[in-house]
């Protein structure tokens, strides 16, 4: 079937993962809308990969899926030393600086 | 390559400031000195300037000219004019009164740390303020007279915000409240002006391509160069927007009064007197160089300006109860006369002109002084406090009368010559302006008599009786500026002589001929 | 020999400076100095006259060219001294009569312990006014015109404790300032005219004209106009007449000197010396004789009103200027006879200056003249020279006034026409006032029964004679009151001494010279009978009675000052207000306003970071969603 | 898909590859990079292998050389004419080594320096236990107030990973600007980011806030960064490479090599135009532009000071020079569709940012907010498009960035007991408290309002010129409006420093080591000479305004 069609999901799941970022309010499921997002972007390289008929795209999605391991690092780590001191994921709560 | 003259003539003040600036705490008075031997030796080296310039000689004498920063097609471009050797010699001439006037408002009230050091800083700003003029008012690149124009402000805005006036010194939270909104207020209103102006500075280098004010205007001048004429027209706003607000004119000058009112008086001379000047000096260098065909498309407009200014400053000045910001609309009023001359376009007109900055500094000068002098004694600014001062203290009244008399520009001081210039330069072209701006004459005096009647004259307010004559100090400061009221308004050709050669090179870069009177003299 | 005409000026201003920068050790003989100063003068003009004199009339003009003073492209004033018959007149009557008034001052001013100032200040003025008419050009006369404004401003407000006198000195320098408006603007329609304004190029000879030949008689005439608005102001002529009356505040002398002899007439010389432009512009001149017309007789009316003695003489003042004036408004056929009226003028309204001084001084600086009376037994000197000096003023024939002012009636009814007949008549009218207050002044002050009580301080006036230094220069110029008129119209002296300046025609006047003095007498008799049987024959009351509604009105200068009041001053600060308001509001108001609603605007927008990280992914979605859509619809369209 | 498709794609993948020529790299024109990384690495080697209570000197050691070495490096590559003639691509076309990234790979470096000093700072906090401690939390892990926390300090632990994280940074922002294939792009940027997230969240005081900064950093940055990675995406789908030149030369149609699937994507503007609009999202998020800036206050009010100062001058130097060879190497041709957007861009950060910033109280949002309007000024120069346009951008970044770092610098000398006292109210009267901190700052501040004589202003006239010279005249306008209004608050805290009275309890001005002193200084230094005398940088900046296809 027409490799576009991917694209189309593609940008359905990048869609829906901002959606999420934007509407969820725990720190671990908006960071997993994030991953939804890179995982959106890596179906898009692999579907122009084969559009195109060159590697190009499917290496590119390697290198997002260690790039985005080494997000969860960090940002888990983050995530959880902020959950230690306030115990609560809730981005929401975390608004002590404003204006 | 000769000894750049001109270029010392304001690096002298500015290490000057720098020096005084680093004499350490304990020594005040060190720093006093210091900073006056500066203003002398700086008044030495300009009468030098005086004397090596040639009125006859090529337009821009004694020149400097070094690369600076090509990339912006900047040069460091120095060299004198008539007007501009006339402006640095007032400056020159006003710093040591103002600093010697100044001896005692900056000591220390309250000690803050053992480095806050208000002293060494008020006379170290004041030097630098004379630097920065003094090369705006040599600078020919257009780069350069801006980075000054601009860079003037903020040791101005120390001066005004950090050195209040004695009459409400120490913690009062309002006045230091009102001063720093004086401070700031002076400061915005210029900055923007002067941004403003940076945008028609950068137009003009797209246009031109670079900043020397001679190429410039001699590819004005021989056509090499058009501008579009809206595009010079909007530059030459941008320039004049800049240099009203410095001025200041109508509506553009409300900063004025509170800056004048806060300052210390020697403070306010500098800002009327020296600082002003520059706004002023630059509409006759810049604005009527660069952009000849704009300013004659303006000139009406900006001389209607000008008569309000001219008219309601004085109004204003009659309505004022504080005696320095009577005496700051009166220098809005002055203002409106010099620019008027300078935009009338005739030889009286810029000749008057010139001369009015020159005799405006020291009369305001002379009269602001004194006022200091008094409000320092009495702690008040406010006239309502004063009363038959005149019995008390004779020679502080006369002085005082004198510095009004010029002010209302009376016949055989120095400013009736240049008022009387710029009237008749006026009328000449625009006899309806010419004659409107006669009434403020009569208001001149008003206000003057009003603020010495109330002031000098009447019983002896309690408050007053004791109140101690002119000190030597303050004699030295006061007498030598009313000698030479007198002595200009008798023989002003030393600094028409200066002055002609220039306004004429002037008059032909905007092609205006004088109009030739009706009847011609049978010769 | 021209070159004296500068030391004319040069010693009255060193007197100046050396009085008023000499500081207390000078206080000892500084009166002297200034005395011997104006007298040097005096001698100077002396000697010059004599020169003159030597010479035939035509070249009797001396030039003296000192320096150029403002030298700029197409603009030349220069510091020229003109002596002529004319400015010569003047000179000699300022500096003579200068110099007595300087004398008499010695003993006037004895007990002020400024008086070092005082004599300073007058030096200022005999400079000053002595530069007025030497000037050889408008602007240097300009000089010496605000100079003598200055001299005047700082004498009228000499007791300056007294605010009244502070404030009679600012209202005089205002008023003269708005005539000094009309003289500058004179000068810049001159200078825009004839490229100068100097005497010689644009007025030239009364035979051959200069400039002002080629001038359109529109021009001319607002020249004329604005020097006339000048003159008004100088010379205290309706509707400039207001600060004369308060001027009175000042020394006796100085009301002598300034404003009796000297400077008051120098609206009458700028006109005189204008006379070629006035000549040209006839509708100017008509203005100037009706304004000297009506200041005759308001002066007259408000002078009968008076019980202030120096103000009675101060109305009489205005009104025999308004006689010169008048006379320098008929042209060729009165200039002479203005000046001249000028002189004699001089002569006797300084000596009753002085004599009303010398009253002043006998009564404790009484200038109520109810409270007067019978001051005859007291001071006789006082007495005889102020009765000669009243009967040189009502035109008592052979005395000074008759001579002067009987030529003035003459020439206005030569004016012809209906004119001729109005003006002659007002001049008429204003003989037989002038009659009627003097003599008014004169019952009331010197005879009647004593009406004089305890001041406040409750001590007795003791009425004395006042010493030598006072009493000779009144005596002298008690003689010049009586004589000079005479001495200059036998031969017609003073006409030929002045033609060759003025120039002179006879007017070929309805009535013939005798009706003419015949009327005059007449109406002096009526006016003279009039205020006799009023003063004369029965007791004046020491509180003045109500009077009529003329004569309160009058009493308050024909409420000329309350019209100022109301209209310039209560205006005027109705106007600083809410200017003053205005440019707090407004003008300032835009701008602070400016600031407040950017600062208002960042308050909002402040809002805006509210702390959740979500709100800010929202604003990036949004951004990057308008990013893409602007990017995509740039390309559409 | 038919079947032969996809049997014809299997037999292409399928067919062994002859061979496989090994990767060319350029070891030489890549040193910085690589000196870092490798600095980096060693980094975290002395973290794991010595002794804790000499790491902080190793760690020092360390850094300081890699980072002098690296830009040793970078001048030996620029004299040897790397930026001007010998310019070119390295490392099979994935890094260009050019002017610009020369130029602004010193700048990052030299950033990075001085920022390094301030980080090794450990005199500003009194002695805890005996041990000087800087200003960092002595152990990341424990929870804020728990004894754990307190056991970390008693034992005078240190958190000297910072100096690793710093050089990975550093080393990421190198490549940012001279990544010339946008999956080098990506990683770069992902590499630089990663431990400024984590250098955001270890402040030793303020440690909630410093954690809150980290979490809104971390999800917003990530958040953009999936956009930019999408947007790659889009764009490789467009051209069929992440390469900029093919990129470039397909945009423009210049490309000779076109086979059938490119054929129909090149057809379809929608991918290049959306892919180019959320890539250069991604970068205005790091360069702080409106509306991507909302996470600026929070993250340099939260993040320790140094780590604020660095971030903010070297993260928008590496981003704006990404931006500039995106627009001029990969998108000249699309000039015209993102000039206008760009502008508006340009148009409301320069005003925004200025705006929002006059009512700030606190010292460090205030100077975020500044460097918002800053962005904005940048983005005048940016949209010229012209060398011209290039260099005042560099020459603009370099000015500004030394001027950040000494402002931060100084902010982390005024303290109270709570640590630094940012709230301006505690500014009251330090000019007579302190006249020399006071006058320091107050050059800087000038600076930043583009007062003559600073390097604020000559940058700011450099921008200005450059972009009226591009026919951009209304942005000069904005550009000098929104710089008076930006000035009224410098002037603020001017005022506030020098014409109100101190207070009583007012913080105190703890005297630096020579660390924190030497980055002031530097900071002073450039910015008056760069004021006084920048004709040398501007040349600098001229030879290395060209970018290499």
């Amino acid at each position: 079937m027409n490799p576009v069609n991917y694209l189309y999901l593609a940008a359905l799941l990048f869609t829906i993962g901002a959606t999420g970022v934007l509407i969820r309010r725990n720190a671990i499921v908006v960071f997993m809308c994030i991953e939804l997002m890179l995982n959106a972007c890596n179906l898009a390289f692999v579907a122009f990969s084969r559009m195109h008929g060159n590697l190009d795209g499917q290496i590119i999605a390697f290198f997002t899926m260690v790039v985005a391991a080494a997000e969860v690092v960090v940002g888990l780590a983050i995530i959880v030393s902020l959950f230690r001191s306030r115990h609560s994921a809730s981005v929401d709560d975390a608004s002590l600086m404003k204006l | 390559m000769s000894f750049p003259l001109l270029t010392a003539t304001a690096a002298l003040p500015a290490i000057g400031a720098i020096a005084t600036a680093a004499v350490p705490a304990a020594r005040r008075t060190a720093a006093k000195w210091l900073a006056l031997l500066v203003s002398l030796a700086t008044l030495a080296l300009a009468i030098i300037v005086l004397v090596r310039f040639d009125p006859d000689g090529a337009r821009y004498q004694l020149t400097e000219s070094h690369a600076w920063i090509a990339d912006f097609g900047v040069r460091y471009e120095l060299g004198v004019d008539g007007i501009g050797v006339a402006l640095l010699a007032l400056t020159a001439l006003l710093i040591p009164f103002i600093i010697l006037a100044g001896w005692h408002d900056a000591d220390p009230l309250e000690t803050g740390s053992k480095r806050w050091r208000p002293t060494q800083g008020f006379f170290a700003l004041i030097l630098a303020v004379e630097a920065m003029v003094i090369i705006s008012f040599e600078a020919t690149d257009v780069f350069l007279f801006y980075i000054f124009f601009e860079a003037m402000l903020i040791p101005m805005y120390f001066l005004i915000g950090g050195f209040g006036d004695r009459a409400h010194a120490g913690s009062d939270e309002k006045a230091a409240a009102q001063r720093s909104y004086a401070a700031v207020k002076f400061l915005l209103y210029n900055l923007v002006g002067g941004l403003i102006m940076l945008a028609a500075v950068i137009g003009l280098y797209v246009v031109a391509g670079n900043f020397s004010l001679q190429e410039i205007a001699e590819a004005r001048a021989n056509g090499s160069l058009d501008m579009a004429t809206n595009t010079e027209r909007w530059l030459f706003l941008g320039f004049f927007f800049a240099f009203a607000v410095k001025a200041p004119l109508w509506p553009l000058h409300t900063w004025l009064p509170n800056a004048m009112g806060e300052a210390t008086a020697p403070v306010a001379v500098l800002i009327t007197a020296v600082v002003d000047k520059v706004g002023t000096f630059a509409m006759l260098r810049f604005c009527l160089q660069l952009f000849p065909e704009a300013s004659k498309w303006a000139t009406p407009a900006i001389l209607v300006l000008a008569v309000i200014s001219i008219i309601y400053g004085a109004l204003l000045a009659v309505g004022q109860r504080d005696i320095k910001r009577l005496v700051a609309y009166a220098s809005i009023s002055h203002f409106g006369f010099i620019i008027m001359g300078i935009f009338a376009m005739t030889s009286q007109g810029q000749s008057g002109a010139t001369l009015y900055m020159v005799n405006h500094g020291i009369s305001t000068a002379a009269l602001m002084l004194v006022a200091g002098f008094l409000i320092s004694r009495r702690g008040s600014r406010l006239i309502a406090d004063y009363g038959g001062v005149q019995k008390v203290a004779p020679v502080l009244a006369g002085t005082f009368l004198i510095g009004g008399l010029a002010t209302l520009s009376l016949p055989g001081l120095a400013p009736f010559v240049s008022e009387f210039l710029v009237l008749v330069g006026t009328f000449a072209r625009y006899p309806v302006i010419g004659i409107i701006a006669t009434f403020g004459i009569v208001l001149a005096a008003l206000y003057t008599l009003v603020l010495y009647q109330r002031t000098m004259t009447g019983p002896v307010k309690p408050e007053v009786s004791a109140m101690p004559d002119l000190r030597a100090r303050e004699l030295l400061v006061v007498a030598p500026l009313v000698v030479l009221l007198i002595f200009l308004g008798v023989y002003p050709k030393p600094v028409t002589d200066i002055v002609n050669p220039a306004v004429k090179s002037t008059m032909s870069d905007v092609h205006k001929k004088d109009p030739k009177p009706e009847v011609e003299a049978a010769k | 020999m021209e070159n004296l005409i500068a030391l004319l000026i040069a010693a009255p201003l060193l007197g100046a400076a050396v009085l008023l920068t000499g500081g207390r050790r000078l206080d000892a003989v500084g009166h002297w100095i200034g005395t011997i100063l104006a007298a040097v003068s005096f001698v100077f003009g002396a000697i010059l006259f004599a020169d003159l004199l030597g010479k035939n009339a035509e070249d009797r003009t001396l030039i003296q060219h000192l320096w150029t003073w403002i030298p700029v492209e197409g603009f030349q004033a220069d510091v020229t001294f003109r002596l002529d018959q004319l400015s010569m007149t003047f000179v000699l009557l300022i500096t003579g009569v200068g110099s007595l008034i300087h004398l008499y001052s010695i003993g006037y001013m004895e007990h002020d312990e400024r008086r070092r100032r005082f004599f300073g200040y007058l030096n200022l003025f005999l400079a000053a006014m002595l530069l007025l008419v030497l000037a050889d050009n408008y602007l240097l006369l300009y000089v010496g015109w605000e100079g003598v404004g200055l001299a005047s401003y700082l004498l009228i407000g000499f007791w300056q404790h007294k605010p009244s006198a502070a404030t009679a000195a600012k209202k005089a320098f205002l008023v003269n300032r708005v005539g000094d408006m009309g003289l500058s603007i004179a000068i810049m329609l001159m200078f825009t005219t004839f490229g100068t304004f100097a005497f010689g190029p644009v007025l030239g000879s009364h035979e051959k004209p200069g400039l002002v030949e080629g001038a359109s008689e529109a021009t001319l005439t607002g020249i004329a106009l604005m020097l006339l608005l000048a003159a008004c102001g100088k010379s205290a002529q309706v509707p400039l007449q207001s600060w004369l009356g308060d001027a009175m505040e000042g020394p006796t002398p100085v009301s002598a000197l300034i404003h009796a002899a000297t400077m008051v007439t120098a609206g009458v010389y700028l006109i005189v010396r204008s006379a070629n432009i006035f000549n040209l512009a006839p509708d100017a001149q008509l203005v100037v004789t009706v304004v000297g017309g009506v200041t005759l007789l308001f002066g007259a009316i408000v002078g009968c009103a008076k019980d202030d003695i120096k103000k009675a003489l101060a109305g009489s003042t205005m009104s025999q200027i308004g006689y010169m004036v008048l006379a320098a408004g008929l042209g060729p056929i009165g200039y002479v006879f203005a000046i001249m009226h000028l002189v004699t003028h001089g002569f006797f309204k300084a000596g009753l200056f002085l004599g009303a001084g010398s009253v002043m001084h006998g009564m404790n600086d009484e200038v109520d003249m109810r409270k007067y009376g019978g001051l005859r037994k007291y001071m006789p000197v006082t007495f005889v020279t102020f009765g000669l000096g009243y009967l040189a003023i009502i035109g008592f024939p052979g005395l000074s006034g008759f001579f002067s002012k009987d030529k003035i009636i003459e020439a206005a009814f030569a004016k012809g026409g209906t004119e001729g007949w109005i003006l002659g008549g007002v001049a008429l009218l204003g003989a037989a006032i002038t009659a009627f207050y003097m003599t008014r002044v004169m019952l009331m002050t010197f005879f009647g029964e004593k009406r004089w009580q305890p001041d406040a301080e409750g001590h007795e006036p003791h009425p004395h004679e006042s010493p030598k230094s006072m009493t000779i220069p009144m005596i002298v110029l008690a003689f010049g009151s009586v004589f000079a008129g005479g001495f200059f119209s036998i031969g017609d002296r003073f006409l030929h001494w002045l033609e060759p300046v003025t120039g002179h025609s006879h007017g070929d006047s309805p009535v013939s010279a005798l009706t003419v003095t015949l009327a005059t007498m007449v109406v002096l008799v009526i006016g003279v009978a009039i205020a006799y049987a009023q003063y004369g024959r029965r007791p004046v009351p020491v509180v003045a009675p109500r009077g009529s509604l003329l004569t309160r009105a009058a009493r308050r200068d024909l409420l000329q000052d309350d019209f100022n009041h109301v209209v310039l001053v209560r205006g005027g600060e109705h106007l600083t207000r809410s200017l003053v308001y205005v440019d707090h509001t407004l003008v300032d108001g835009v701008v602070n306003g400016t600031a407040a609603s950017v600062g208002g605007l960042s308050g909002r927008m402040r809002k805006l970071q509210n702390g959740y990280a979500r709100s800010y992914a929202v604003s990036m979605f949004g951004g990057a969603a308008i990013l893409v859509a602007a990017t995509l619809l740039m390309r559409a369209v | 898909m038919s079947a032969v498709a996809v049997h014809s794609l299997w037999t292409t993948a399928a067919d062994p590859i002859s061979k496989i020529d090994a990767p060319k790299i350029e070891y030489g024109q890549l040193s910085p990079t690589l000196i870092i990384l490798g600095a980096a690495i060693i980094g975290v080697l002395v973290e794991a292998f010595v002794p804790r209570k000499s790491r902080y000197y190793a760690q020092l050691f360390v850094s300081v050389v890699a980072l002098c070495a690296a830009f040793a490096a970078v001048v030996a590559l620029a004299s040897d004419g790397y930026a001007t003639t010998k310019a070119g691509i390295a490392a099979m076309g994935a890094i260009a080594v050019d002017g610009p990234a020369l130029f602004l790979q010193g700048t990052i470096l030299l950033a990075g320096l001085v920022g390094l000093f301030t980080f090794a700072e450990r005199r500003l906090d009194p002695e805890t236990h005996g041990n000087r401690v800087d200003s960092f939390a002595a152990q990341a892990a424990s929870v804020p107030g728990s004894d754990s926390e307190k056991a970390a300090v008693k034992a005078g632990f240190t958190t000297t990973e910072v100096f690793p994280l710093l050089l990975f940074a550093v080393a990421g922002m190198l490549i940012f600007p001279a990544a010339n294939d946008l999956l080098t792009l990506f990683v770069a940027l992902e590499v630089f980011s990663l431990p400024l997230y984590l250098l955001c969240a270890l402040a030793r005081r303020k440690r909630l806030m410093s954690q809150e900064a980290a979490v809104k950093y971390f999800l917003l940055g990530s958040f953009a960064s999936a956009f930019t990675l999408f947007g790659i995406a889009l764009l490789y789908g467009y051209a069929g490479s992440v390469s900029y030149g093919t990129i470039a030369k397909v945009v423009d149609g210049t490309i000779t090599t076109v086979d059938p699937a490119l054929v129909d994507t090149m057809g379809n503007d929608a991918l290049l135009l959306i892919g180019a609009a959320m890539i250069v999202m991604g970068l205005l998020f790091k360069v702080g532009a409106v509306p991507f800036h909302m996470w600026t206050p929070d993250v340099y009010q939260g993040a320790p000071t140094p780590v604020t100062g660095f971030m903010a001058a070297a993260t928008k130097v590496a981003a704006f020079g990404a931006l500039l060879r995106l627009l001029y190497v990969v998108l000249p041709g699309l000039r015209w569709d993102w000039r206008p957007v760009m502008w508006a861009v340009a148009i409301v950060t320069m005003l925004g940012g200025a705006i929002v910033a006059i009512t700030q109280t606190d010292i460090k949002r205030l100077l975020a907010y500044s460097s918002i309007a800053h962005a904005g000024f940048i983005l005048a120069g940016v949209i010229a498009t012209t060398p011209d346009g290039v260099s005042s951008v560099l020459f603009y970044l370099a000015a500004y960035s030394f001027v950040t770092i000494g402002a931060f610098a100084v902010v982390t000398l005024v303290r109270d007991a709570g640590g630094e006292a940012t709230h301006l109210s505690k500014w009251a009267g330090l000019g007579r408290r302190s006249p020399l901190v006071a006058a320091v700052f107050a050059v800087f501040l000038l600076a930043f309002a583009g007062i003559p004589l600073t390097s604020g202003f000559a940058g700011k006239f450099a921008v200005f010129k450059a972009a009226a010279e591009g026919g951009a005249a209304p942005l000069v306008v904005v550009g000098v409006i929104s710089s008076a209004i930006a000035a009224f608050f410098y002037i603020r805290v001017i005022v506030l420093m020098f014409f109100s009275e101190p207070r009583p309890e007012g913080p105190t001005v703890a005297v630096p080591s020579p660390l924190t002193m030497t980055a002031i200084g530097v900071g002073v230094a450039v910015t008056l000479v760069l004021g006084v005398a920048p004709q040398y940088f501007l040349d600098l900046a001229n030879q290395a305004g060209v970018f290499v296809r």
